[in-house]
Order: structure tokens, then C-alpha cells, then sequence
């Protein structure tokens, strides 16, 4: 497992070192590979998140079917708040509510959380194990299921398929 | 009454000082002789990109050997000071992180750590150097403090990394009067071609010592301060 | 061509710059803390992210850094957001009068809140 | 608005950005608060020095493909404020923490924070 | 133009936050407008062409710096149990 | 044109980050004064972008660079000395 996870982080390293260039250069390239490898090995044996990426055709498209989704709601989102926000009587109806999440990995759950914060009129307050306490602008209901139903499940099952 | 109107004489004098600052200047519109012959003859003589770079690393390198200096004696009183007496252990009841931070945190650390090393690498190239490149690997060190409180940083390797770096600085410099014109000559190394990563001499490796040692230099202070890392 | 693209691009920056000064809206007009986290983390986001997108359409040689710091921003904000709003529930800061409900059972703080971070 | 340059607006922020810090440092009770005093008044030093290397209408003193090298002397600002000030905020740094760990051990000596319990010199 | 403007505004911004950073009577305020006030300086700084001194100013002076006021804060708030 | 849009742009942002100002200083509380230096912090970042827009310098960025990764740092580390964490 910890060769996979080594491997993970040096290719993200090598391409945020590429992006940062911006250049092709022979020896550019070689002092990023060096410096990632060092980096990766170094932290990768504390770092174990990255374990759970799955290499897969399958996986790189749901993660930009996932991006897709994704932009589409902070679009909605911030049309929603920008919509409460201009009108003169305020319309909210705040309150926290629980939520229940499937996904055992750390990134998942973290991308889960990430998202969810980003999107229409919820924040991510809290988690504990596999309950996430959100604060809602609009609250729609109460009851566990119903909320998971309503905010969790669009981009729960996306993400099960990329990090299971 | 008599030190409210010794504070308001006080400031009236730096108010008087720095108005005579500003009455006598209307904008450059030139540059001056020392500032022309940096920027004029700065890319030949040096090779470096960023003349900011050419005037802290070659033209003024004694002052930023100083500079390093002062804040090693700042590091250093900071860590003598606050040293506690063995056995001083107080439990402490902390909040535990949140999972996300966490995460986010495992995820961000070797990122920081990568774009610190980019800053200094191409110190000459673009804006930043040692200096900035330091800072950003310090803070990595705070983020990574931040999602884990209880653990401890190594003192050991800090100091040790330090005083490598440090002694490095030096050694290059002794090395630039033995082999080329002066004390921290860039022309050790040949200059290489104007603007790519293999240039400006000597440069570069300057600046790779300069940003471990302030980097470590920072952490030092940092993990002197945070609240569990006091073993004697 | 390259005009069409730069004038697209101006628009995306406007209408980020536009979203920028809605959220700014939202945290003054929201009644309490969370609700202005809401609208200023969100808000703030699609701002910055639409801004450094038009940057991306107007400038097309800038694309490393300015990807960069999208996928940046998408990273931190809300993590930070999500910090802050843990920290102030678990301090008490007070939901407004219109909530309508709370399920997060609050643990008993350790500590007395510091009268120093509650009030002015 | 005809003298109404950057390099003036920003001199002007700087001067009062130091009196405000002086301020700060002789009237606050509170340690930290006068620290707090120093790291403006350091801030406002800092910017006073770089606009008064600044030149007008050109810019920053690093060679790329938007600067002509041939005519460098007449397209960039003056880098040796810069240097200095570049140098000199790393230092202000080194030198708050220690004055922070001079509080904090003050602190631990006679618990408390206010600058007229500190009265051993007075006359 | 442009930039004289951006240069108003800020600075007075600068000036507003240090002025509440030295007289607001709560500490941790007055730490974090410390930081604003070195978050907008370094604007300043990057609009009178020293990206160098910007990127400094905005590692240590808005990073750093309030990092280093908050655990000293924290090890004193501690002291008293 | 296109200049014109990104001057009113940069006006707009600059009119937001004033209007996060009046919630730094009417606070209530600290927590509420953090969510306004965050704000501001983004803004700030936006506005970078456009800086080096208006100098057409990439190397502007890197300052922007090194907001986007290190300004979250400030309010995680006021919210974890609010919640006695640190």
C-alpha cells in the first residue's frame, strides 16, 4: 500500500511543479522530479490519505463528471444566496440538522464536506464518524433520512464510485 | 496631564521629522547612480533575473550574512528563554481537530513544503527567494502543528539543518575569495544562460542555504512557542 | 476570435467582482454568525474563482498559476470556513432568534467562555 | 489631482501609519498592545522606505519577457529599498517574537499584563 | 488611474485598521486587524512594483506574525488554569 | 472595452471589501470579525489577479499564490486559540 500511496502524491507534486513553471525545460524537469520524489518520500509514510485513490479509466471520469455537478450547484448556490440576500425581508430559516454519509475514506469524506459547504445554503459545522451536522439557510426537515436524501446523496454517489 | 502632553509633544517631533520627508519629495522620475548601475550593468555582472535578488544575494551579501545572523540570536535567546525545568509536564485538555482539517492538512503540507522550495530555487528568476521561501516552509510547519497539536517536531533535525545551512552560507563565501573576485562572488560557478534555472552562477545554491536556514531558523521560534514542544 | 474571447472573459470578471460585493452584502445583512459564514464563504468563492477564470480567458499564457490558485481556493476556503463555524458552536456564539432547530448536542465546554471573545 | 502621485498617497499612509504606531506604543496599558504598537510602527517604516524608491510609471526590477533588456535603466524601479526592506521585515519578525517571549516570561513572573504593575525603576 | 485609486482606498483602509488595532480594548481584535493591516500593505507594496517585499510581507506579516501573537496568547490565557 | 469592464470590476471589488470593513468594525463579536477578515482576504485575492492584469506581469501572481495557500492559516489558527485547541 505504501508504494501506491508514495506514487499518488509524487505525481501531484510533479504536476503542481509543472503547472508552477509553466515551462518544458530539460532541467526544470529534472530538479521537479527530484524534489518530488524527495518530498514524497519523505512525508508519504505519515501521509496515508491517498491510499484510497483508485487508478482506474472509471474513476477519471466520474472525478470531471463530478467537477461538472459540482460547478453547476456552487452556481445554483450562490444564485440562491444572492437571490435572499437582495430581498428586503430577509427569508431565512436557519437551524442545524443531521446528516448520515456512507463514505469510509478520509478524502472522500473531506471532498464531501468540501462540497457540501460550497453548495446551497448548507455549511458543514461538525462531523463525527459517519454523521455530518450541517447548518442549513432553508431548513426542509428534520428527520435524518430526509436530509440525507435532499443534500448528501448528489454528490455521495458520485463519490462512492471514485474512493468506494 | 504632563505625560499626555509629553506623548503629544513626542509625536508632534516625529510628525515634524517625517513631514520634512515629505515636503522634499516629489516622486522620482529617474533613478539614481548606485540604483542605475545595478539595474544597467546588474544582469552581466550577476546573471540574475531579479535584481532584487542581485543587490541582497551579491552586491549587499555581507548584510544579508548579517541579517541571517540576527535572527539566529533571535531564535536562539527565544529558545534559551523559554526552556522549562525537566518535569514540568502539565497535561493539557485539548479540542480535538476536526477530520476535515486534518485531511485538508495532510493534503496542503507537501504542497507548501514544494512551493517554499520553488520560491528559493527560482529566487532569481521570479519574486522571492530565501527569505520568502523560509517563511512559506515555516508555515507549512504551522499548518501541520495546527491539525496535530500533540505532536512533537524534532528539535534535533532543526538545529541540525541550521547550523549545515548556515555553515554552507559561509563556506561558499570563503570559497568565492579563494577562487574567484570576493567574499560571496557569484562567479564560482559560470553564469549560464540569462534567464533559465542554471544561472546566475552561484546564486541558487546561495539561496537554497539561505531559505533552509531561515526556515529553520522560523520553526525554531515556532515550535519554541507552541505550547508542548518545551523539552529541556 | 481572440476579441470574442477577451470580452467573455471581461464579463466572467464583472459578474465575479459582482458576486464578490453580494456576499460582502450578505455579511452585513445576515443576522447571525453562521448565516454570514454562508454567505461570505460561498459567495466569496464563486467570486474569486469566476474572476481568475475570466483572468484565464483574457490571458490564455497565464494558465498554470492561475489554475493553481482555482484549485487552491477551492481547497482551503472552505476548510477554513468549516474551522471557524466548529470553533464558534463550540463557544456558544449564539444562533439567531428565526433558527429553527439544533441537533448538535453540545458537549459541555471545558472551559468557562472568555467573556473577552463573547462581547465587544 | 495633478501632483496626486502613487508614491505620495502611499508616503502619506506610511507617515501616519508610524504615528499611529507610536501612538500605540506610548499610550496602551497592555504589553501585547504595545507590541502591537511596534508592528505598525515597523510596517509603516517599511512602506515609506519602498515608495521612496519608487519611479514613476515603471515597474517591477525583474527582467522577463515585459521588460526590454537593453533599456533595463529606464524601465524598472529602484531595487535597493526593496533589498533592504525584504531583509528588514524577516528581522521585524525574529525581533516581535522575542519581545512577545519577553512578555510571556514577564507574565509568568508577576501574572499580569498591565505596564504600571511593572514599577521597580520608577522614581 | 486606476491604481491611484485602489492606492486611496487601501491606504485608507490601512489606516482605519491600525487605529482599531491599537485602541479596540479586545486583544485578539486587535491582532487580527494587525494582520489586515499587513495584508493590504502588501498590496501597497505590490502596486508600487516590489513583488518581492509583497510576497514577504504577505508570508510573514499576515501568516507568521499573527501565528506567533496567538500562541504567546495561548500559553498565557494557560497560565491561569 | 475590455479595460473599461475590469476597471469597474476592480471598483466593485474595492466598494466590497469597504462594505466587509463595516462588518469588521460593527463586530458583535470576534468570531464575526474573522469571517469579515476572511472575506476580505479573498477579495484581496481577486484584486491581485487583476493588479497583475493591469501591469501585465505574471509574475504578480506568485504574491497570489502565497495568499491562496497561507491566509487560511490566520483564521484556523484564531478559531483553534477560540476553541482551546491550540
Amino acid at each position: 500500500m505504501k508504494i501506491k500511496n508514495i506514487t499518488a502524491l509524487f505525481l501531484i507534486l510533479l504536476s503542481i511543479w509543472i503547472l508552477l513553471n509553466n515551462q518544458f525545460q530539460i532541467e526544470v524537469m529534472i530538479i521537479g522530479v527530484i524534489l518530488s520524489f524527495v518530498i514524497s518520500i519523505i512525508m508519504g509514510s505519515r501521509i496515508t490519505v491517498f491510499n484510497e485513490l483508485k487508478f482506474s479509466l472509471g474513476s477519471v471520469f466520474y472525478t470531471i463528471w463530478y467537477l461538472f455537478v459540482f460547478l453547476a450547484e456552487l452556481v445554483k448556490s450562490n444564485l440562491d444566496v444572492a437571490r435572499r440576500v437582495l430581498t428586503p425581508s430577509l427569508p431565512i430559516n436557519p437551524g442545524i440538522i443531521k446528516t448520515k454519509t456512507v463514505l469510509k475514506s478520509k478524502m472522500g469524506r473531506m471532498i464531501l464536506a468540501n462540497s457540501i459547504t460550497l453548495t446551497p445554503g448548507t455549511l458543514t459545522v461538525d462531523i463525527e464518524d459517519d454523521i455530518l451536522y450541517i447548518h442549513c439557510i432553508d431548513v426542509c426537515c428534520e428527520d435524518i433520512d430526509k436530509a440525507t436524501a435532499a443534500i448528501v446523496n448528489k454528490f455521495e454517489k458520485i463519490l462512492v464510485k471514485i474512493y468506494g | 496631564m504632563v505625560k499626555n502632553s509629553l506623548i503629544f509633544i513626542v509625536l508632534i517631533g516625529f510628525a515634524v521629522l517625517l513631514a520634512d520627508l515629505f515636503v522634499g519629495f516629489n516622486g522620482n522620475t529617474d533613478l539614481n547612480t548606485l540604483a542605475n548601475h545595478y539595474a544597467v550593468s546588474g544582469p552581466e555582472e550577476v546573471g540574475s533575473a531579479n535584481l532584487v535578488t542581485a543587490v541582497v544575494v551579491t552586491y549587499r551579501g555581507l548584510d544579508t550574512l548579517g541579517e541571517v545572523t540576527i535572527l539566529f540570536l533571535a531564535a536562539a535567546i527565544v529558545s534559551f528563554l523559554l526552556k522549562v525545568e525537566a518535569g514540568a509536564s502539565r497535561n493539557r485538555k485539548l479540542r480535538s481537530t476536526s477530520e476535515i482539517l486534518d485531511t485538508a492538512s495532510k493534503i496542503l503540507v507537501p504542497v507548501i513544503f514544494l512551493f517554499g522550495i520553488y520560491v528559493f530555487i527560482n529566487g532569481h528568476l521570479s519574486p522571492g527567494g530565501g527569505f520568502q521561501g523560509g517563511a512559506i516552509i515555516a508555515s507549512g510547519l504551522v499548518l501541520m502543528l495546527l491539525a496535530q497539536p500533540a505532536k512533537e517536531v524534532g528539535h534535533k533535525l532543526i538545529t541540525l539543518v541550521e547550523s549545515i545551512s548556515g555553515i554552507s552560507f559561509v563556506l561558499i563565501g570563503v570559497a568565492g575569495v579563494l577562487f574567484a573576485a570576493g567574499f560571496l562572488d557569484n562567479k564560482l560557478l559560470s553564469l549560464g544562460k540569462f534567464g533559465t534555472i542554471f544561472s546566475a552562477g552561484v546564486i541558487p545554491v546561495i539561496y537554497i542555504f539561505v531559505g533552509l536556514k531561515v526556515g529553520a531558523e522560523l520553526s525554531g521560534i515556532i515550535t519554541n512557542l507552541q505550547e508542548n514542544q518545551n523539552e529541556a | 476570435m481572440g476579441n470574442i474571447l477577451e470580452i467573455i472573459g471581461a464579463v466572467l470578471v464583472l459578474l465575479g467582482s459582482v458576486f464578490l460585493f453580494l456576499g460582502a452584502l450578505g455579511l452585513v445583512r445576515m443576522p447571525d454568525l453562521y448565516n454570514r459564514i454562508q454567505a461570505g464563504t460561498k459567495a466569496s468563492t464563486l467570486g474569486t474563482f469566476l474572476t481568475l477564470f475570466g483572468l484565464l480567458l483574457i490571458i490564455p499564457e497565464w494558465w498554470g498559476k492561475l489554475v493553481l490558485l482555482m484549485i487552491f481556493i477551492l481547497i482551503t476556503n472552505p476548510v477554513s470556513s468549516h474551522v471557524l463555524a466548529r470553533a464558534a458552536h463550540y463557544i456558544k456564539i449564539p444562533l439567531t432568534e428565526k433558527t429553527v432547530a439544533d441537533l448538535l448536542d453540545k458537549e459541555e465546554t471545558t472551559y468557562k467562555v472568555n467573556e473577552e471573545i463573547k462581547n465587544e | 489631482m495633478e501632483n496626486l502621485n502613487l508614491e505620495i498617497i502611499t508616503l502619506i499612509t506610511g507617515i501616519i501609519l508610524v504615528l499611529i504606531g507610536i501612538w500605540g506604543l506610548l499610550t496602551q496599558k497592555n504589553l501585547i498592545k504595545i507590541v502591537i504598537g511596534f508592528t505598525l510602527f515597523n510596517t509603516g517604516i517599511h512602506i515609506i522606505m519602498v515608495s521612496i524608491g519608487y519611479v514613476k510609471n515603471r515597474t517591477a526590477p525583474i527582467i522577463d519577457q515585459s521588460v526590454n533588456i537593453n533599456d533595463v535603466g529606464n524601465s524598472v524601479v529602484d531595487p535597493v529599498p526593496q533589498a533592504l526592506v525584504l531583509t528588514a521585515i524577516v528581522i521585524g519578525l525574529g525581533v516581535t517574537a522575542l519581545m512577545l517571549t519577553y512578555v510571556l516570561k514577564m507574565y509568568q513572573k508577576r501574572k499580569s499584563l498591565e505596564i504600571n504593575n511593572y514599577n521597580d525603576l520608577k522614581w | 488611474m486606476i491604481n491611484l485609486i485602489i492606492a486611496i482606498v487601501i491606504g485608507v483602509l490601512i489606516l482605519i485598521m491600525a487605529i482599531i488595532a491599537v485602541h479596540h480594548k479586545n486583544i485578539v481584535v486587535g491582532i487580527i486587524a494587525a494582520g489586515v493591516v499587513s495584508l493590504f500593505a502588501s498590496i501597497l507594496y505590490l502596486l508600487l512594483a516590489a513583488p518581492d517585499v509583497a510576497m514577504t510581507e504577505a508570508a510573514i506579516g499576515s501568516g507568521l506574525s499573527t501565528v506567533i501573537f496567538f500562541y504567546v496568547l495561548n500559553k498565557i490565557k494557560r497560565q491561569n488554569g | 472595452m475590455v479595460n473599461t469592464l475590469l476597471f469597474i470590476s476592480a471598483i466593485i471589488i474595492l466598494l466590497a471589501i469597504l462594505l466587509t470593513l463595516y462588518r469588521f468594525i460593527k463586530g458583535p463579536t470576534a468570531p464575526d470579525r474573522l469571517v469579515a477578515f476572511d472575506v476580505m482576504t479573498v477579495s484581496s485575492l481577486a484584486l491581485i489577479g487583476l493588479i497583475a492584469k493591469f501591469s501585465s506581469r505574471i509574475i504578480y501572481l506568485d504574491v497570489a499564490i502565497v495568499y491562496g495557500l497561507l491566509s487560511f492559516l490566520g483564521v484556523i489558527i484564531v478559531s483553534r486559540y477560540f476553541e482551546r485547541g491550540l
